[in-house]
């Protein structure tokens, strides 16, 4: 029974991570119909101002695994990447609203722009970063069933993010702004919204999402210029799964893809598991095109 | 929010006698009957056992306050929304409720939309052209046109007053233009039954003046059902008009009858409309399911 | 095949025979590119007709997503798929006629003792050349028939494609006992009976390509001078008015997204030949994201921007990372972000003085702006 | 074609035509590409020194006084992560070797192309390498894949590749010459170790492609010979990141040794997440044939500390020419660079062609290749010596324990250079391999 116990914890850990790499996604290709292939990108700056903060600071105090740095590293990784994603906004994507293919040919350019740059500051080869010592470890739960310290900080950090996200889109001025212009942007506009004020910040905070998950993910996995090509497939079709715009919708569908994943694998092989889950996502769009969650009708 | 109780209080005998009319009567001269349809979108019945029918040759407008379930009726007759239960019989036997859109235009159904509905980049000439071969096999879709079709299409441009503009591209017409062009390729396929959603909305006074005559002629030589939310122009061009509410049919006759229905006049004025709508405001595209909100 | 009605008022105005402004402004640019492509190997070196021919294939295959992106409307993200496994069609016969009678080397690393059964059928050319264009063509047919039949159309469409290349290629390297994995299949000797590597075998397949290329470009001149391809711009506008006038687009489009695989296919069996390989990285996500990127550069709903984009694209890749191998991306990322920003009607776009404004029906896509109001792509 | 956007007026058709024409030339001159003579060789990080000696040299003119050679790796996509170190220490043998005078007092011109790890661009470049740049040589190559794709056109160009990586065997080009090891040095060798340590309960895990199909097929056959069955084998798709699942079902399996032949990427996620589960190399050792130092850099030493790697060479291998090298290459590209042994393979590999050229008197194919019939070298990592039949070379093998600075610590070596065997024909329980495989 372990086993299954366990089995449920790492799809849940699964989960948090798609649904932590999807969120970002499902503000700005499910709110705002931008298809950002540069999302991975994005998700590779968290990683990298991770990596950055903690060289200055291993630099400064000789302690790479201080825990305060990576608790900071959040944060800024949200804001570098929120810049970063503004500043893409501003220069590409505004031109393109209303062409949503579009915004995918030229985000593919930003992306491969973005690796090149962390390759040429950066390096090729990968670099580390250093887990705090309080997020080694386990947490036992029985002898036999040990859940991982990072695993749980990571689910912890989504319901955070989760919770964040919440009180910014319905208990702001700004995100009620963005509710607005989400739903009926004429309408929002000729009331006084600026309309491409409320973009930007959209996709500057889908955007600090991913930098987010950026920096989470340097706890579990490589950190290299391309990076964010093994997130980004995954991320989306959680997002189409979940049904474009709605939130509720990406957490339902990052929890089944999650657990049918982990359940496909522990059955089949790792290969075998994914192309089933692909399968029963592509068969399930069939059945109802508009994912989990239908938007509501006009 | 219409309540269950509002609901009860606008059913009343006079809208089950125009009903009544309607029931049974699938005899040779009926092209439409529509028999006890009820549709629902998320748990809100938008059609209600309505029973509707028309006649061969007829021209009929359909009005209503918003939510009425106007376009939902058309919808379901076009095939674009499949009712929960009930039927739609159709020139004499097809049920048209489990049928594909397309099909139901092969039988002899058309349909025009709210909005111009027509393509942009090809030239007045080629929307025409791509409405006429409809009928066509595959195979012949990759061959040139032959002068037969080529004069059908001429005579078409010239019904709707287009004939100057074939070669120009049709995103580039006016909206009343558009209008026009949509009914010409409707009108080019020969229909039995003609469905108009709002075809005067956002037209300037001559448009619709042209429109409404185009309408008669129309209307002269095969069945038309007009949805229109203009009374100016409903009073001008009606003949027979049936009056939608709830989801029910709520009084039918000719216009002069059903403004002095009392159960009309209650309906638009307890739904806090006028009858004389504007013309902005009847060209808001409308869902049935809005009527939810 | 045009339409004296749709004749510019300035040609009729000319003292000419109007049929010779049609023939002129319509065939000129072809036939111009055209004796380029056969002049070309006198010009350059083995190694560049040998790049020159693999571009041409790409030139098929970007024509093949023209089709149905450019003129239909639907960006198709899989397309390196069918040209794949229209690759692997050629490669397996490729793979057995250098094999000699023997089991290829791969099968035997993966543990294999005898050919596989659907091995069997692509050693005669007879049924490997065809299948190069049926396989990829069945395959779209039925994933076309099931997505557009629930009327997935716009992103959901380019994004479910996209999913079908990450499924497949996972697929291709997991296989590896059937598909030699992520290697692919490489190392072919004779093409029937010829050594593949010869610089003559090598222009022979150079011509052969280019008069692939040159009946592609016909076959869908007049497919869009037809009926049918009126209907394809007339989905592309408007689907829902397509529908209502009597026609089953899902039909429609499935035919098109199949013929269009089915060339795209062609197109892959060229390329295993000429290149000497096919493995499934030319079947994953990235370069099928590239062959969108083509057809935008050279310009969408234009015949010959597909191929214009296709070897300019590929041609300033070869040359940027020849001569800037270490930062040559860079130019790829910017160049991708300005055909969309600065020339969306591309190349050809640019040629016919439209440059920087954008067609009507791009301003105006189909999908509405903002997915708070139901569902873009989606309708229901 | 569609006549709303084509039918320009005839009036401007000469006008588009010539630009038209204008733009054709511009794609032949693209085509035509750099018939200009390549870039000079540059380290193709900001961070790495200045370019290779000498490659200014004026060219047509006194073309015979340099020899052009070509080097093939990643530097975009997925592997160069792993691929531009070796690209750099090859420049960095390059740069010795015009320093001390050249070869055969003819200073070396570098090519450089970028593969962009994907396959048929590996095949594209040498291509060009050989065909436009006529160069002696090329050096390039990692992955199975690409040397796959790069093997026809070295043999029908009658060129000369150097390949630089442990690989899975079971091949022998007449125009390759193989300076990793082959299956004898490194996995068999690895796994007679591992049973004669006691080890029964094997799990094999991969990344799915080649490399570990082969490795796990050769390793199951030697189990066998041993009376024993891998207690499992799962193969992850390359790029995998997400191993609590494949943890799990070791976990379940209960082996002794996990067998990693995993690549690249994954190996940080594996390890980070090995750890993370609470799995110690005490708990559970592993042994890994594709993490090197390099790699461990990106996996973070803390995570792997104490498993064991199989190689022929560490960055510790106590050897003067080792010293040199290290401190060349540190010097050169940084303080904070590792070696590896991919990263010495490369690096001996331009010496042990310089050698053979020197010993032919030329650089023709033919010539070299005869000559480097029993060629030997004192590489870093010992003596390396060219196998007279298959070309591939002689290493030391030598299994290591990660320290928790990173580093390799040595626990075995083999005494002296393994004679390589690529199809394995003295071992009895692989008999049949060599005839199956050609």
């Amino acid at each position: 029974m372990e086993v299954w116990a366990s089995q449920l914890f790492n799809g849940l850990s699964l989960s948090s991570i798609l649904l932590l790499t999807a969120l970002g996604l499902a503000l700005s290709f499910g709110l705002m119909n931008v298809i950002n292939l540069a999302h991975g990108e994005f998700i590779m700056i968290g990683a990298y101002t991770t990596y950055a903060l903690q060289q200055v600071a291993a630099h400064y105090t000789g302690d790479p695994q201080s825990g305060i740095t990576f608790l900071i590293a959040i944060p800024v990784s949200f804001i570098m990447a929120a810049a970063a994603g503004y500043l893409v906004e501003v220069s590409v994507i505004r031109f393109l609203y209303r062409r949503p293919l579009d915004t995918l040919l030229a985000t593919w350019g930003v992306g491969l722009f973005l690796q090149q740059l962390a390759r040429s500051i950066f390096g090729a080869p990968n670099v580390q970063v250093v887990a705090p010592a309080w997020l080694s470890g386990t947490v036992s739960v029985t002898s036999g069933l040990l859940l991982p310290m990072k695993r749980i900080f990571i689910i912890g950090l989504v319901l955070a993010c989760l919770g964040a996200l919440y009180l910014y889109m319905y208990r702001s001025n700004e995100g009620r702004r963005m509710r607005g212009v989400m739903q009926n942007r004429e309408m929002a506009s000729s009331l006084g919204v600026s309309t491409r004020r409320v973009d930007s910040f959209t996709f500057a905070l889908g955007s600090g999402l991913a930098g987010v998950a950026g920096c989470a993910l340097t706890l579990i996995g490589p950190i290299g210029p391309s990076l964010g090509t093994f997130y980004i497939v995954d991320a989306f079709i959680v997002v189409i799964l979940g049904g474009l715009g709605q939130i509720p919708g990406t957490i339902m569908a990052a929890l089944i893809i999650g657990m049918l994943n982990t359940v496909f694998e522990f059955g089949t092989t790792a290969v075998v598991g994914k192309v089933l889950v692909f399968a029963m996502v592509i068969l399930f769009l069939q059945w109802k095109p508009a994912g989990l969650m239908r938007a509501r009708g006009r | 929010m219409i309540g269950r109780r509002a609901r009860q209080i606008f059913q009343t005998p006079a809208s089950h006698a125009a009903n009544g009319a309607g029931l049974g009567a699938a005899d040779d001269k009926t092209i439409l009957s529509v028999e006890k349809l009820t549709i629902s979108f998320d748990g809100f019945t938008v059609l209600n056992e309505l029973d509707f029918s028309m006649k061969y040759g007829e021209m009929r407008f359909l009005i209503g306050p918003n939510g009425a379930g106007k376009t939902t009726l058309i919808d379901s007759i076009t095939g674009k929304s499949k009712p929960d239960r009930g039927r739609i019989v159709f020139d004499g036997g097809t049920d048209l409720t489990r049928q594909q859109e397309h099909r139901l235009v092969r039988l002899g159904i058309g349909r025009k939309f709210q909005t111009p509905s027509i393509f942009g980049s090809l030239t007045v000439y080629q929307n025409l052209e791509v409405a006429l071969g409809f009928r066509n096999r595959i195979t012949s879709l990759f061959g040139g046109i032959r002068s037969r079709e080529s004069d059908r299409i001429m005579a078409t441009l010239e019904e709707v007053a287009l004939v100057d503009r074939a070669s120009e591209v049709a995103g580039s017409l006016s909206h009343g233009e558009k209008q026009w062009l949509e009914i010409g390729m409707l009108l080019v396929q020969e229909p039995k039954l003609l469905l108009m959603d709002e075809p005067v909305a956002g037209m300037t006074r001559r448009e619709r003046e042209k429109t409404g005559e185009l309408l008669q002629s129309i209307g002269s030589t095969r069945s038309v059902l007009v949805v229109e939310h203009d009374m100016e122009f409903v009073r001008r061009f009606a003949q027979t008009v049936t009056v939608l509410h709830l989801g029910k049919v709520l009084s039918e006759g000719d216009m002069e009858t059903v403004q002095r229905d009392p159960e009309v006049v209650r309906a638009y004025l307890g739904h806090g409309a006028s009858g004389n709508r504007t013309v902005a405001e009847s060209s808001q595209p409308r869902r049935g399911t809005a009527a939810g909100v | 095949m045009i339409s004296r009605l749709s004749l510019p008022n300035a040609v009729k105005g000319l003292p000419l025979p109007s049929w010779l402004g049609d023939v002129a402004s319509v065939w000129l640019a072809p036939i111009l590119v055209l004796a380029a492509l056969v002049a070309a190997p006198l010009l350059l070196s083995d190694f560049r007709v040998a790049l020159l021919g693999k571009f041409l294939t790409f030139a098929i295959l970007a024509m093949s997503l023209n089709l149905i992106w450019g003129y239909a409307g639907m960006l198709s993200l899989g397309h390196g798929v069918f040209f794949g496994l229209g690759g692997y069609a050629m490669a397996m016969f490729l793979k057995l006629e250098s094999a000699g009678g023997k089991l290829p080397d791969f099968m035997f690393w993966s543990g294999l003792t005898e050919l596989p059964f659907f091995w069997a059928p692509f050693q005669y050319a007879w049924i490997a050349i065809p299948m190069t264009f049926v396989v990829p063509a069945a395959l779209a047919g039925g994933l076309g028939y099931l997505v557009f039949r629930s009327r997935i159309t716009g992103v959901y469409f380019a994004l479910i494609t996209q999913a079908l290349a990450l499924i497949v290629s996972i697929l291709f390297i997991g296989q590896q006992p059937y598909t030699g994995g992520t290697n692919g299949i490489t190392n072919y000797t004779t093409i029937f009976g010829f050594a593949i590597n010869s610089p003559t075998t090598q222009i022979v397949l150079y011509y052969a390509t280019l008069a692939t290329l040159a009946l592609t470009y016909l076959l869908c001149a007049w497919l869009i001078a037809s009926r049918f391809g009126r209907l394809l711009v007339a989905m592309r506008d408007d689907e829902n008015r397509v529908r209502f006038s009597g026609y089953n687009p899902a039909a429609l489009k499935t035919i098109v997204f199949a013929l269009s695989a089915g060339i795209a296919g062609v197109a892959g069996a060229l390329f295993t030949p000429q290149v000497g390989i096919i493995s499934p990285t030319m079947m994953g996500i990235v370069p099928s994201i590239e062959i969108a990127i083509w057809v935008a550069v050279g310009g969408r709903g234009v015949l010959l921007g597909a191929i214009v984009g296709a070897i300019l694209v590929n041609g300033a890749k070869s040359g940027l990372s020849e001569s800037f191998p270490a930062i040559w991306q860079y130019f790829l990322g910017l160049l991708f972000i300005g055909a969309v920003l600065v020339f969306p009607s591309g190349i050809m776009g640019l040629l016919r003085g439209e440059g920087w404004r954008r067609p009507e029906w791009l301003a105006a896509d189909r999908l509405p702006g903002f997915a708070a109001r139901v569902l873009p792509g989606v309708k229901r | 074609m569609s006549v709303p956007y084509l039918s320009k007026a005839l009036g401007s058709l000469t006008s588009n035509t010539l630009k038209l024409l204008a733009g054709l030339g511009l794609i032949l001159a693209v085509a035509c590409g750099s018939e200009a003579p390549p870039a000079p060789a540059s380290a193709p990080q900001g961070s790495a020194a200045p370019a290779a000696a000498a490659v200014e040299s004026a060219p047509a003119a006194e073309e015979s006084d340099t020899i052009k050679v070509g080097i093939l790796h990643s530097l975009s996509g997925t592997m160069s992560i792993s691929e531009t170190a070796v690209h750099d220490a090859e420049l960095l043998a390059i740069d010795e070797i015009n320093a001390a005078g050249g070869v055969m007092g003819k200073q070396l011109e570098v090519v450089i192309e970028d593969g962009a790890s994907d396959w048929p661009t590996f095949a594209e470049k040498a291509r060009k390498l050989l065909q436009e740049d006529q160069v002696a040589v090329v050096f390039g190559g990692w992955t199975s894949a690409s040397r796959k794709a790069m093997l026809p056109v070295f043999e029908a160009n009658d060129g000369l590749l150097f390949y630089p990586v442990q690989y899975e065997g079971l091949e022998t080009s007449p125009n390759i010459f193989y300076t990793g090891a082959t299956t004898n040095q490194q996995i068999v060798p690895a796994v007679e170790y591992l049973l004669n340590e006691g080890k029964t309960k094997f799990y094999l895990l991969g990344s799915d492609y080649v490399f570990p199909r082969t490795s796990n097929l050769i390793i199951n056959k030697q189990l066998e010979a041993a009376g024993l069955e891998a207690v499992g084998e799962e193969y992850t798709p390359l790029g995998h990141t997400e191993y609590s699942t494949v943890i799990s079902k070791i976990r379940a399996a209960d082996p002794d040794i996990v067998f990693n032949t995993l690549n690249g990427d994954s190996n940080v996620a594996f390890f980070k997440q090995l750890r993370d589960a609470g799995i110690s190399a005490e708990d559970l050792p592993t042994i890994s044939v594709s993490v090197a130092e390099e790699e461990i850099t990106g996996i973070g030493a803390d995570n792997i500390t104490d498993h064991l790697v199989a190689w022929n060479y560490f960055q510790t291998t106590d050897t003067p020419e080792n010293a040199k090298f290290v401190q060349a290459f540190q010097a050169k590209y940084g303080e904070n660079r590792v070696t590896d042994d991919p990263i010495e393979a490369g690096y001996f590999g331009v010496y042990l062609w310089k050698a053979a050229v020197e010993k032919a008197g030329s650089t023709d194919v033919a010539a070299v290749k005869e000559a480097a019939k029993g060629i030997t070298f004192a590489a870093p990592g010992g003596m390396v010596t060219i196998h007279n039949e298959n070309q591939h070379v002689s290493k030391t093998v030598r299994i290591g324990k990660v320290r928790n600075d990173g580093q390799i610590d040595e626990i075995w070596n083999s005494g002296a250079p393994v004679s390589p065997d690529p199809y394995l024909d003295s071992y009895e329980w692989a008999s049949g391999l060599r005839e199956l495989a050609q």
